[in-house]
């Protein structure tokens, strides 16, 4: 019986469909979660997907952060439960600091479509662990106008230590991307940071788009294994069957500078 | 020369929609919050001129705002001068 | 006349109604006077916008037939069953005053209403192309509006969810007071939603749902669009209509529910005349008239004037023909996502559109006087006196001869064309779109013809637009039909069959004999260009008056192509695939070079004409791509286009990052031969041994093929041989022939970084 | 019960990248420009509330401004008490 997962639907969400697809394919049993509702249905993971929100008016996710349906993820993620958000749903984790940092405004200040690398900094996590070839970048979509990842030199410091970068901009090498690097880093991000891990270990953000690069029949599947790692958690949790993190952490280095 | 600090206040012009102001109010509920109305959301501009007073300073705000931060087609903006401490107000000291 | 006769003719004219269209008003309605509002309603619905009382006796003659057509012109979009149980439906639209005025809400909003008329159909929008065109790059106001534009149609397409897939950019003098913003959406659904924009049947409820109503866009495109536009003229200023994205967003799922759930009857987006333009013609297509509450629409502003209700075009806006006994269950789906719904009327057997406020009948108008029967002028087209009415876009003042004689370097020119505004890369553009949400995006913007999977089949659609305005400047019978065979040749070298065309007429003035030739000629062209090929025209959009102080625009008929391939695992690109393939010329061309890129740098002579295009042959060699795909006997695919057999090779070479080394014979000029335009000519690549069969299916189709030579290495090189070049070599006291000899990655970087340089945006990262 | 119009100016706090702050002091040159420094750019959220009184009104926006309009991380915000009209001025009436 297929593991059931959660995708929140916010009025302006525009990627819900895409990432029930990349779920389902990946084999898992999608369930829609509108905003409005305050249960989660007995999911046993729940993604925020990208798109809109609310128009992404004021600022990224701030209003739907304000959700009934945010209440009841909040409650799931402090027992422990695996949330992802992807792109808009990463700035909604932010906006309601169940990952640290804040998304700011790309430094273009221009909405950015396009391709990038990015290296798994981390494969000892319930998103990670299913990617294959440890360290080779991923390549993927983002499509963002705040996705420039932003913190204080004392909690990126501190976020380092914990161990919550997840996702670094590459470049096609795989070498870490600067700050300033327009070309692997577009957004601008500090410390070229993709997406991050809250010290739990069981809520992840990024903003690239690994439902978009699931198939090979969109120029990418690298996506696949995020998604995947995803099902393969959520199913072992449902099971019951312990630890969805796999021991032997990668060294940070070893997908990083290459 | 003296150095003045100004604000540039970019308001949506009355009758021009304001969909974020829209989206704002409605998610008031959510917040629990009653009694808010006429939500309009713009822009504010903070910045410092040297000139040789306070007038010419202003003259000079005038044309910014004039030419680069307002589009008069659909929006009104209104100049204030600010003592310059009035940026760095943190969360609480609002109120 | 009566002090009322006096006040209406003071009015009529004021809303830029005729004293003839008055008179035909007046026998509209039994002879008498149209009150205020009536008048207002009129002078919206009688617009050239509205009514296409220019171009609609030339529409008529486009052929409109096709097999798989489920929907065609007259209907908000055009609906074409692709098999399975599946259409598609899609649209081209133009929104270029309002753009001239706000570039970023003009193209915004111009998205937001083409997305209308797809997902009104019952289609899921699942692609958007933006066509667009302004003057000359260096110009500060011309930045302005790219920015605004491009920033515009991405902050809103990007916003509701639809990837922007391809487009065109293109730079032209005649642009330069009156930029072009045409926006195609394509959408799909399944054959048995079709919905169709009608009032239902007598007793039905007409309800409004969507944003509330305000003053923006009172006489906002109407006025616009059917009113030469001048900059210092403000009685011309629109109150600007600003979109949301987020509210179209909404629109779109609550109407794609309310139609899957079969709660409406019929369904109208609010465009151009609001809700007079929604009620007269859904009234009038089913044959009905509508009895309006003016008080029920619920509104943005207090004390709007009722004229100002009637006719504001406030965006974000449908409305629905609802049976009552389904009326709980639509609002329970409006409010559900969050969007404002009113019962604002009821459907009537007397044929007319009634208005109520306070209990009284304040207007009463038959629908089909204000649609159907809307006035029709037959204007007077004679063809300019001068056969070049408008400048080829950037031509150089004082004609020179041709090179190489004049001792230009092939290779330079080619840098030069592969680097210059119109030829370079549009990826600083495009990359402020999202083009890969929906997650069925196989080709992007970039590289020919945009290609979209479907998602659960083999399937895939083709997409692309093309429009000449270059040639359509000097011939424009000739420059419609050339814009039919390149777009519908780029969707055919991907292995895709076209399924349909769109088109969106850019003309100037219908009121000045020469502009209104040029539409009627490019109606003819476009219409003779579809039979040849077999294709039903499935829709379009007349955009008229395109003229600012500078003058009228080129005219630019601007085609939109959708095409389907039967199996995804057969698509063929347009970059070189692999070293050792041949390299084969399809079809031969004509000389002249009036109107092609080369002749914008270089100059033309005196003498050049456009090169001539054979319907048959462009046919022939469709016919013949789509066939060597479907057996598999060829690795890429390119047509020769802007910039020539040079460019096209050059692209092959760019997109791949493999060179070539290849011999072509000069008939004429070098100039022609390397850098002409002439059309229905293929660069194809094919492993060696397909060669031998991908030249027989050729000869099968009447068609020349040459082997011009082989990719591989990293440089494009480029040999002139045959008559042509040994003479102009000659001429030049030297034996060799010329050949043209540049890195792969020098080409690259000419075509990467010309745009932004063009435009001063910072170089691409 | 009495209705209060407020305006929150929401900017970023020192030390927070501004983009949109250098964007506008990069444009001024080719305005002819000078003198004009320390640009910021930040939001502006004008609304009206009904309470029993100021005070009551004023706690209202504070929690508005606290919990949604600005984000505390990177953004600093002050409470202003407008009149009704403030929002309706338009370009020119500025100066
Ligand atoms: N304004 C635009 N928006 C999106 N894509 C665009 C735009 N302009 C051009 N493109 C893309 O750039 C490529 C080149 O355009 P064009 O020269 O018209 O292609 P083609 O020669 O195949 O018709 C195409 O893939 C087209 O879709
Ligand atoms: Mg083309």
């Amino acid at each position: 019986m297929p593991v059931r997962v959660g995708v929140v639907v916010f009025p302006g969400s525009n990627c819900d469909r895409d990432t029930v697809h990349a779920l389902a394919t990946a084999g898992a049993e999608p369930v829609v979660l509108w905003h409005e509702t305050a249960s989660l249905d007995g999911v046993a993971a729940v993604v925020l997907p990208g798109g809109f929100a609310f128009g992404d008016y004021l600022r990224a996710g701030v209003i739907a952060r304000f959700s009934p349906v945010m209440r009841a993820v909040t409650a799931f993620a402090t027992d422990g439960g695996l949330v992802l958000g992807i792109c808009n749903g990463f700035q909604v984790l932010a906006e309601a600091g169940l990952v640290p940092g804040a998304l700011l405004r790309n430094r273009g200040l221009r909405f950015l479509g396009r391709g990038v690398h990015i290296a798994t900094e981390r494969l000892d996590t319930p998103f990670t662990h299913a990617i294959a070839a440890a360290g080779r970048p991923l390549r993927m979509p983002i499509a963002h106008g705040e996705g420039c990842y932003f913190g204080d030199d004392a909690a990126l410091d501190a976020l380092e230590a914990d161990r919550g970068v997840l996702f670094r901009y590459v470049d096609a090498a795989g070498a870490r991307a600067s700050e300033d690097d327009r070309a692997a880093n577009p957004n601008g991000s500090r410390r070229a940071i993709a997406g991050v891990i809250n010290a739990a270990g069981n809520v992840a953000g990024l903003m690239p788009h690994p439902e978009r690069a699931a198939e090979g029949i969109l120029g990418s599947d690298d996506g696949a294994g995020i998604i995947r790692s995803l099902v393969d958690s959520a199913a072992r949790a449902a099971a019951g069957t312990g630890p969805t993190v796999v021991s032997s952490p990668v060294p940070v280095a070893a997908a990083g500078a290459r | 020369m003296s150095s003045h600090r100004f604000a540039v206040n970019v308001t949506p012009k009355p009758g021009i929609l304001d969909p974020q102001g829209r989206a704002v109010e409605g998610s008031l509920g959510h917040l629990g919050i009653e009694g808010v109305s006429a939500v309009r959301v713009g822009r504010r501009v903070e910045l410092t001129v040297e000139a040789l007073d306070e007038a010419a300073a202003r003259a000079v705000v005038e044309r910014l705002a004039a030419d680069l931060l307002a589009n008069p087609l659909i929006e009104a903006y209104a100049i204030e001068s600010i003592a310059g401490a009035s940026s760095t107000v943190g969360p609480g000291d609002g109120a | 006349m009566t002090l009322a006769e006096r006040s209406a003719e003071a009015l009529h004219r004021r809303l830029g109604v005729t004293d003839a269209e008055l008179e035909a008003i007046r026998d509209r309605l039994g002879g008498r006077d149209p009150n205020e509002l009536e008048l207002a309603m009129f002078s919206v619905m009688w617009s050239e916008h509205c009514s296409y009382k220019s171009s609609k006796p030339l529409l008529r003659t486009l052929p409109t037939a096709g097999a798989d057509v489920v929907a065609g012109p007259g209907e908000n979009a055009g609906v074409v069953s692709i098999g399975g149980g599946l259409a598609v439906a899609f649209k081209i639209e133009s929104h270029n005053h309002p753009s001239a005025v706000e570039p970023y809400q003009g193209a915004a909003t111009g998205v937001g209403g083409i997305l209308r008329d797809i997902f009104t159909m019952g289609a899921r929008p699942i692609a958007i192309l933006d066509a667009l065109r302004f003057g000359d790059p260096a110009d500060a106001r011309t930045r302005h509006l790219v920015d605004g534009v491009v920033r515009g149609v991405g902050g809103y397409g990007n916003c509701v969810g639809v990837p922007t897939v391809g487009g065109e950019l293109v730079f032209d003098p005649s642009y330069q007071g009156n930029p072009l913003v045409n926006v195609m959406a394509i959408g799909l659904m399944e054959e048995r939603r079709l919905t169709l924009a009608t009032a239902g049947r007598p007793g039905d409820l007409v309800v409004l749902f969507g944003s509330t109503t305000g003053r923006d866009g009172i006489g906002g495109a109407s006025v616009l669009a059917s009113a030469t536009f001048t900059h210092d003229d403000p009685s011309k200023r629109p109150s600007v209509q600003v979109g949301d994205p987020f509210a179209e967003k909404l629109l779109i799922e609550a109407s794609l529910e309310l139609i899957e759930r079969e709660l409406v009857e019929g369904l109208q987006d609010l465009g151009a005349g609001g809700i007079t333009c929604a009620t007269s013609e859904t009234a009038d297509r089913a044959g009905t008239g509508i009895l309006l509450d003016l008080d029920a629409i619920p509104r943005r502003e207090p004390d709007m004037e009722p004229f100002e209700v009637m006719i504001s075009e406030s965006q974000e806006r449908m409305c629905a023909a609802v049976r009552s006994e389904h009326w709980d269950a639509v609002r329970e789906v409006c409010e559900r996502w969050g969007l404002p719904v009113a019962i604002i009327g009821v459907v009537t057997a007397d044929g007319d559109i009634a208005i109520t406020s306070a209990g009284r009948e304040i207007a009463r108008v038959p629908a089909r006087a204000l649609t159907s029967e809307a006035i029709v002028h037959d204007r007077l087209a004679s063809p300019p006196v001068h056969r070049r009415a408008a400048p080829a876009p950037g031509a150089a003042p004082e004609p020179v001869d041709r090179l190489p004689e004049r001792g230009m370097d092939p290779g330079a020119v080619l840098m030069g064309l592969l680097g210059s505004a119109n030829l370079a890369s549009r990826r600083v553009v495009f990359e402020q779109y999202d083009s890969t949400v929906g997650a069925d995006t196989v080709v992007g913007p970039g590289h020919g013809a945009a290609v979209l999977r479907i998602k659960g089949t083999r399937k895939a659609l083709v997409a692309t637009t093309d429009g000449n305005q270059a040639v359509s400047a000097m011939d424009p019978y000739l420059g419609a039909a050339m814009s039919v065979a390149e777009a519908t040749r780029n969707v055919s070298i991907t292995g895709a069959r076209p399924l349909g065309v769109t088109n969106c007429l850019n003309y100037g003035d219908p009121t000045r004999p020469e502009a209104f030739w040029q539409l009627q000629e490019g109606v003819r062209g476009l219409g003779d260009a579809c039979l040849a090929l077999g294709l039903p025209v499935t829709g379009g959009n007349v955009s008229l008056y395109n003229e600012a102080p500078g003058g009228a625009i080129a005219p630019t008929p601007e085609i939109g192509v959708v095409g389907l391939l039967d199996d995804i695992g057969r698509l063929v690109g347009p970059a070189f695939v692999s070293t050792g393939d041949t390299v084969v010329l399809i079809g031969e061309g004509t000389p002249g070079l009036y109107g092609s890129a080369y002749a914008a740098l270089a100059g033309v002579a005196a003498e050049d004409d456009p090169p001539a295009l054979d319907l048959v042959r462009e046919a022939a060699i469709q016919a013949f791509i789509r066939e060597a795909i479907e057996r598999g006997l060829v690795a890429s695919a390119q047509d020769v286009s802007g910039g020539g057999l040079a460019v096209a090779l050059a692209e092959g070479a760019i997109w791949s990052g493999l060179g070539a080394h290849v011999r072509v014979a000069i008939a004429d000029s070098p100039a022609v031969g390397l850098f002409g335009e002439s059309p229905s000519r293929l660069v194809l690549t094919a492993m060696p041994r397909h060669v031998p069969a991908l030249v027989l299916l050729a000869r099968q189709h009447g068609l020349p093929a040459d082997e011009l030579g082989a990719v591989g290495g990293e440089r494009l090189v480029i040999e002139l041989a045959g008559a042509g070049a040994t003479g102009a070599a000659e001429a030049r006291g030297s034996r060799i022939a010329d050949a043209l000899d540049v890195p792969v990655a020098d080409l690259a970087h000419a075509w990467e970084h010309g745009l932004p340089r063009a435009l001063g945006w910072e170089e691409p990262a």
